[in-house]
């Protein structure tokens, strides 16, 4: 049985729930099963503080409604966010972290795949505005396999109309091109 | 008998109690005097005055003897009289 | 036993309310003018408990009361129900409740009810105390009057504060029409009744409702005590259409002393020498409306 | 019928329901985290989607004493919040159900202050459980669906004529995505009917509403409610299965079992943790463990008979509570040991607080639970309340 979980880092205002369901809507697309929801709680939605926001992706259904605790995958929107916050705290052995940003970055963990990705810069690029969450999905498609480039533009047009859909889902085919730390 | 739902209640049923019993002194309408102006039946807070053909009339049945009409009768009509018990 | 008689009135007699009770008239008249196609809808309160006992409504017209703080929100929501089936009889809706009601527990719900231009016509008795439960103070009781909750005791001469001006808090709603008015004035009252009903959006009409009980004066005295609220300029008859005045009752001013001393409430005030500067202040109060309103009748 | 499969936002689920159920009424105030259903009605009505009357309420207090007013007057009428905001409407809803207005409201759960917090727990909707209403709890997004287009026909029928609180986890069901199946509107539209009130406020012929009354009726009045929560609880039976026949989804009546077979430990829950629940039961079972659950979902209608049935011969019960009844103990639990007394079986049960605040309770914890209770089977008579997760170290 397939279930992945994964954990996404940000700051309000960055859309970390919106990428979350995005990556639900693009493996449902796809005909698995996945959620994904918010950090419960932290004192409201309050612009550049520290968030966090969830998913789950199985080829079953999903009854699990626990935290993820221990998750496959880390995406981590902003990295001056780490001065913060743990981002590798619960990452499985073996697990995978994808960053946003132009190059390689250190670790105290060496157990863990790490990637990264110039995702606001391929925002800027391509949409325009450095809303980097659709090129971080590109990436994760990359990395991991679990979602198609096109399963992902399927949940972007669903979530966004016409021309702005489009901009987005170039910038996942940029990210997917572009990704680092890929062997 | 049926518990209306919800503690609903029909309109008006309020007409059944007798507030004339409340009474100590009792508006009397000199129907002489009277010029049916109306003024009493306009204050009056329990709707017991009447203009009628020949002068004002007290509806004892409700009336509480508040004595408005008395003192708001512009031609001094209206006395008051101890009720009897 | 005496014979009962037809009485044909929207609010029937055989309610509880005290004898002379200035509510009683206020809302007879009331439902004259509105006639049968309006919708009631009243807080806790005096009004609400004379005319509502359990199979003996005084009310010939729909009714509703739900809780104290609510009946702005309740007639929000039954026009909003009526609105929802399109309301082709042109049913109206009309709020009506006492200063405790209003001013006070009520008034979120009043504010909110105002701003978002609601079309009910909202009118307050003001009695100027929680009569319904033994005569405590209200943010409507004036300075100077004496109530269980602004005793009069020692150096304390009731309530120690002035009154809430209602009015400027509706007109600072844009309420488009806002007025005064009072049982001493039947006709004058229900012109206002017709207006509040007939305008589009939320109307206001605040009425001096004076208690027997509550001030301490004699029932049959109670539209007497209205229309000398009036004429010493301590309640002004004034009416706002958008804001601006459009009409205020003239009169021949007299002493505040003719209004405060026939009433229990105010007796302290002649009793001792040093609450001479409430009296002073309610008077300069009944000046300032005068001036503010230009209420003395033109000498000439 | 087929419906759209998406992935939806728990409170998007909600609100297409309810556009779909066409209320004639809508008043809410805004709430943490209640705003989502709030802010699509508003959307949906705005652009035409759906042809009710939104009020924007100046509280909670007054969104309850609109949708009053609006049901009295003969609307359908919905209201929605969370929290405080329910604590607020208290007295409304109070006066709604002895009233017998049958609006629908949505509560989201969220904890009580103090301290202030916006995380889930149920000791909002068990502060109004003595009001009168309807009280069904949902377990995940699809569920708040369906159950929200079943609720006006429950509240509605003339054997009832109650408010209905839909009881769904804030956060956990209101913000989280999961896919939903929506069914076409006209489809939903047709199920839910339309509210035909008994009576109502109406010129051509005048009633009173909230008359007063003394010790002659009122007592009758909270007995006339106890007939129609009774009477309810056929209603629920025949609208979700009405509902499974039309629709396919059933999520349980009064309440749902899973693997409650010859189960030694039976655990008794309601609300979103019951799917994590299935979830360690599930594994449980593969172990070979003899575990059950049942989800208790109208909590007003209490089904006490069936929580007793479903129970069977299960030497113990666990009860979870994600509320308290402060020097007594979790409510669902107090509710479940009354149900038993003076019957021919007699469980042991174990109460649990768990996840007041939104204190975590996944598998791990729900395990620890099973395994508290397996041992308390050796302890006779009545056992203490477990407080899962209690930092004690504040304590001692």
């Amino acid at each position: 049985m397939l279930l992945v979980e994964l954990r996404i880092h940000g700051r309000g205002g960055q859309g970390s729930v919106a990428m979350a369901e995005m990556i639900a809507g693009a493996a449902f697309a796809e005909g698995k099963f996945a959620q994904a929801f918010p950090y419960l709680g932290g004192g409201g939605e309050r612009r550049g503080a520290p968030v966090q926001a969830y998913a789950r992706i199985s080829d079953s259904p999903i009854k699990l409604r626990e935290k993820i605790e221990e998750p496959d995958l880390v995406i981590v929107q902003d990295p001056t966010i780490m001065e913060m916050v743990d981002v590798l705290s619960g990452l499985k052995k073996d697990g995978v972290i994808l960053f946003n940003s132009e190059s390689t970055i250190e670790l105290s963990r060496e157990d863990v795949r790490a990637f990264f990705v110039p995702a606001s810069r391929i925002a800027i690029e391509t949409i325009g505005r450095p809303i980097m969450n659709t090129a971080l999905i590109g990436a994760l498609a990359r990395i991991t396999g679990l979602v198609s480039v096109d399963a992902v533009a399927e949940a972007i047009r669903e979530k966004f109309p016409g021309e702005i859909a489009e901009k987005n889902v170039l910038a996942v085919r940029k990210a997917y091109e572009q990704v680092g730390g890929v062997e | 008998m049926d518990l209306p739902l919800g503690g609903v209640c029909k309109a008006g049923e309020s007409r059944k109690l007798e507030t004339g019993k409340w009474r100590s002194f009792r508006p009397v309408v000199d129907k002489a005097k009277c010029i049916k102006c109306g003024r009493c039946a306009e204050f009056c807070p329990d709707s017991c005055m009447e203009i009628k053909e020949d002068g004002a009339e007290v509806n004892l049945y409700y009336c509480k003897g508040c004595l408005i009409c008395m003192r708001e009768c512009p031609v001094d009509a209206i006395t008051k009289e101890v009720e009897e018990k | 036993m005496t014979i009962q008689t037809e009485v044909k009135e929207l609010h029937a007699p055989g309610h509880r309310a005290c004898p002379g009770c200035g509510c009683a008239i206020a809302v007879k008249l009331i439902l004259r003018e509105t006639g049968p196609n309006t919708i009631v809808v009243s807080p806790t309160g005096c009004l609400e408990t004379f005319t509502s006992p359990f199979r003996g409504s005084s009310w010939e017209v729909p009714w509703i009361h739900s809780l104290f703080e609510n009946a702005p929100a309740i007639a929000t929501g039954v026009l909003a129900g009526l609105n929802s089936k399109g309301n082709v009889d042109g049913t109206k809706v009309v709020a009506i409740g006492g200063d405790g009601g209003t001013y006070d527990i009520g008034m979120g719900a009043l504010s909110g009810m105002f701003e978002r231009k609601d079309d009910i016509l909202y009118i307050c008795y003001d009695n100027e105390a929680y009569m319904n439960t033994g005569i405590q103070g209200s943010s409507a009781t004036p300075l100077g009057a004496g109530t269980t909750t602004t005793p009069v005791v020692g150096d304390s001469f009731g309530k120690m504060v002035s009154k809430k001006d209602l009015l400027a808090i509706a007109l600072a709603h844009d309420v488009p029409y806002v007025g005064t008015a009072s049982i001493a004035n039947p006709a004058d009252l229900k012109k206002k009744v017709r207006k509040g009903m007939d305008n589009p959006g939320p109307a206001f009409i605040l009425m001096l409702s004076p208690c027997n009980l509550g001030w301490g004066f004699e029932p049959e005295d109670t539209v007497e005590l209205a229309r000398k609220a009036i004429s010493t300029g301590l309640f002004p008859i004034v009416e706002f259409e958008n804001g601006r005045l459009v009409s205020a009752q003239k009169i021949k001013p007299v002493p505040v002393e003719e209004y405060l001393k026939p009433q229990k409430r105010y007796q302290h005030l002649y009793k001792k020498e040093n609450f001479n500067e409430v009296l002073k202040a309610i008077q300069e109060k009944a000046d300032r409306n005068i001036e503010k309103y230009d209420l003395a009748k033109d000498r000439n | 019928m087929k419906g759209k499969t998406a992935i939806l936002e728990g409170s998007r689920a909600v609100a297409e329901a309810v556009r779909a159920c066409r209320p004639d009424v809508i008043s809410v105030y805004p709430i943490t985290p209640q705003t989502h259903i709030l802010e699509d009605l508003a959307r949906f009505v705005s652009s035409g989607k759906l042809k009710s009357q939104f009020v924007r309420a100046d509280s909670e207090f007054s969104a309850a004493s609109i949708v009053y007013g609006a049901s009295a007057a003969g609307a359908r009428a919905y209201t929605a919040s969370a929290s405080q905001g329910l604590l607020l409407m208290n007295e409304v809803i109070y006066a709604m159900a002895s009233t017998r207005l049958p609006v629908v409201l949505t509560a989201v759960n969220r904890a009580i202050s103090a301290p202030i917090t916006i995380q889930p727990d149920h000791q909002d909707t068990m502060s109004l459980r003595d009001t009168g209403a309807l009280q069904i709890h949902v377990e995940s997004m699809q569920e708040a669906y369906d159950a929200h287009v079943q609720s006006f026909r429950i509240a509605e029928d003339p054997d009832v004529q109650l408010p209905l609180m839909v009881c769904m986890d804030g956060w956990v069901i209101s913000h989280s995505y999961e896919p939903v199946t929506v069914f076409p509107d006209e489809a939903v539209a047709e199920f839910a009917g339309s509210f035909t009130p008994v009576q109502k406020l109406d010129p051509s012929n005048p009633l009173t509403y909230g008359a007063y009354a003394d010790q002659d009726v009122l007592m009758e009045y909270r007995y006339a409610m106890m007939i129609a929560q009774e009477k309810a609880k056929d209603k629920i039976r025949s609208v979700t299965k009405e509902y499974r026949e039309v629709f396919g989804n059933f999520d349980g009546d009064l309440l749902d079992t899973h693997c409650t077979e010859e189960a030694e430990v039976v655990l008794v829950a309601m609300g979103s943790m019951v799917s994590t629940i299935r979830a360690a039961v599930d594994e449980l079972r593969s172990e070979g463990r003899k575990v059950g659950l049942i989800k208790v979902r109208t909590f007003r209608p209490f089904p006490r008979d069936e929580i007793i049935a479903a129970c069977g011969k299960a030497p113990v019960v666990a009860v979870l509570d994600k509320s308290l009844s402060v020097n007594s103990g979790g409510i669902l639990a107090t509710e479940v040991k009354s149900a038993f007394y003076g019957g021919s079986s007699q469980p042991v049960i174990v109460p649990f607080i768990a996840g007041l605040g939104g204190k975590e309770v996944n598998r791990r914890v729900i395990k620890e639970i099973v395994d508290i209770a397996s041992r308390a089977a050796e302890k006779q008579g009545a056992q203490e309340t477990v407080w899962m997760g209690l930092d004690r170290s504040f304590f001692s």
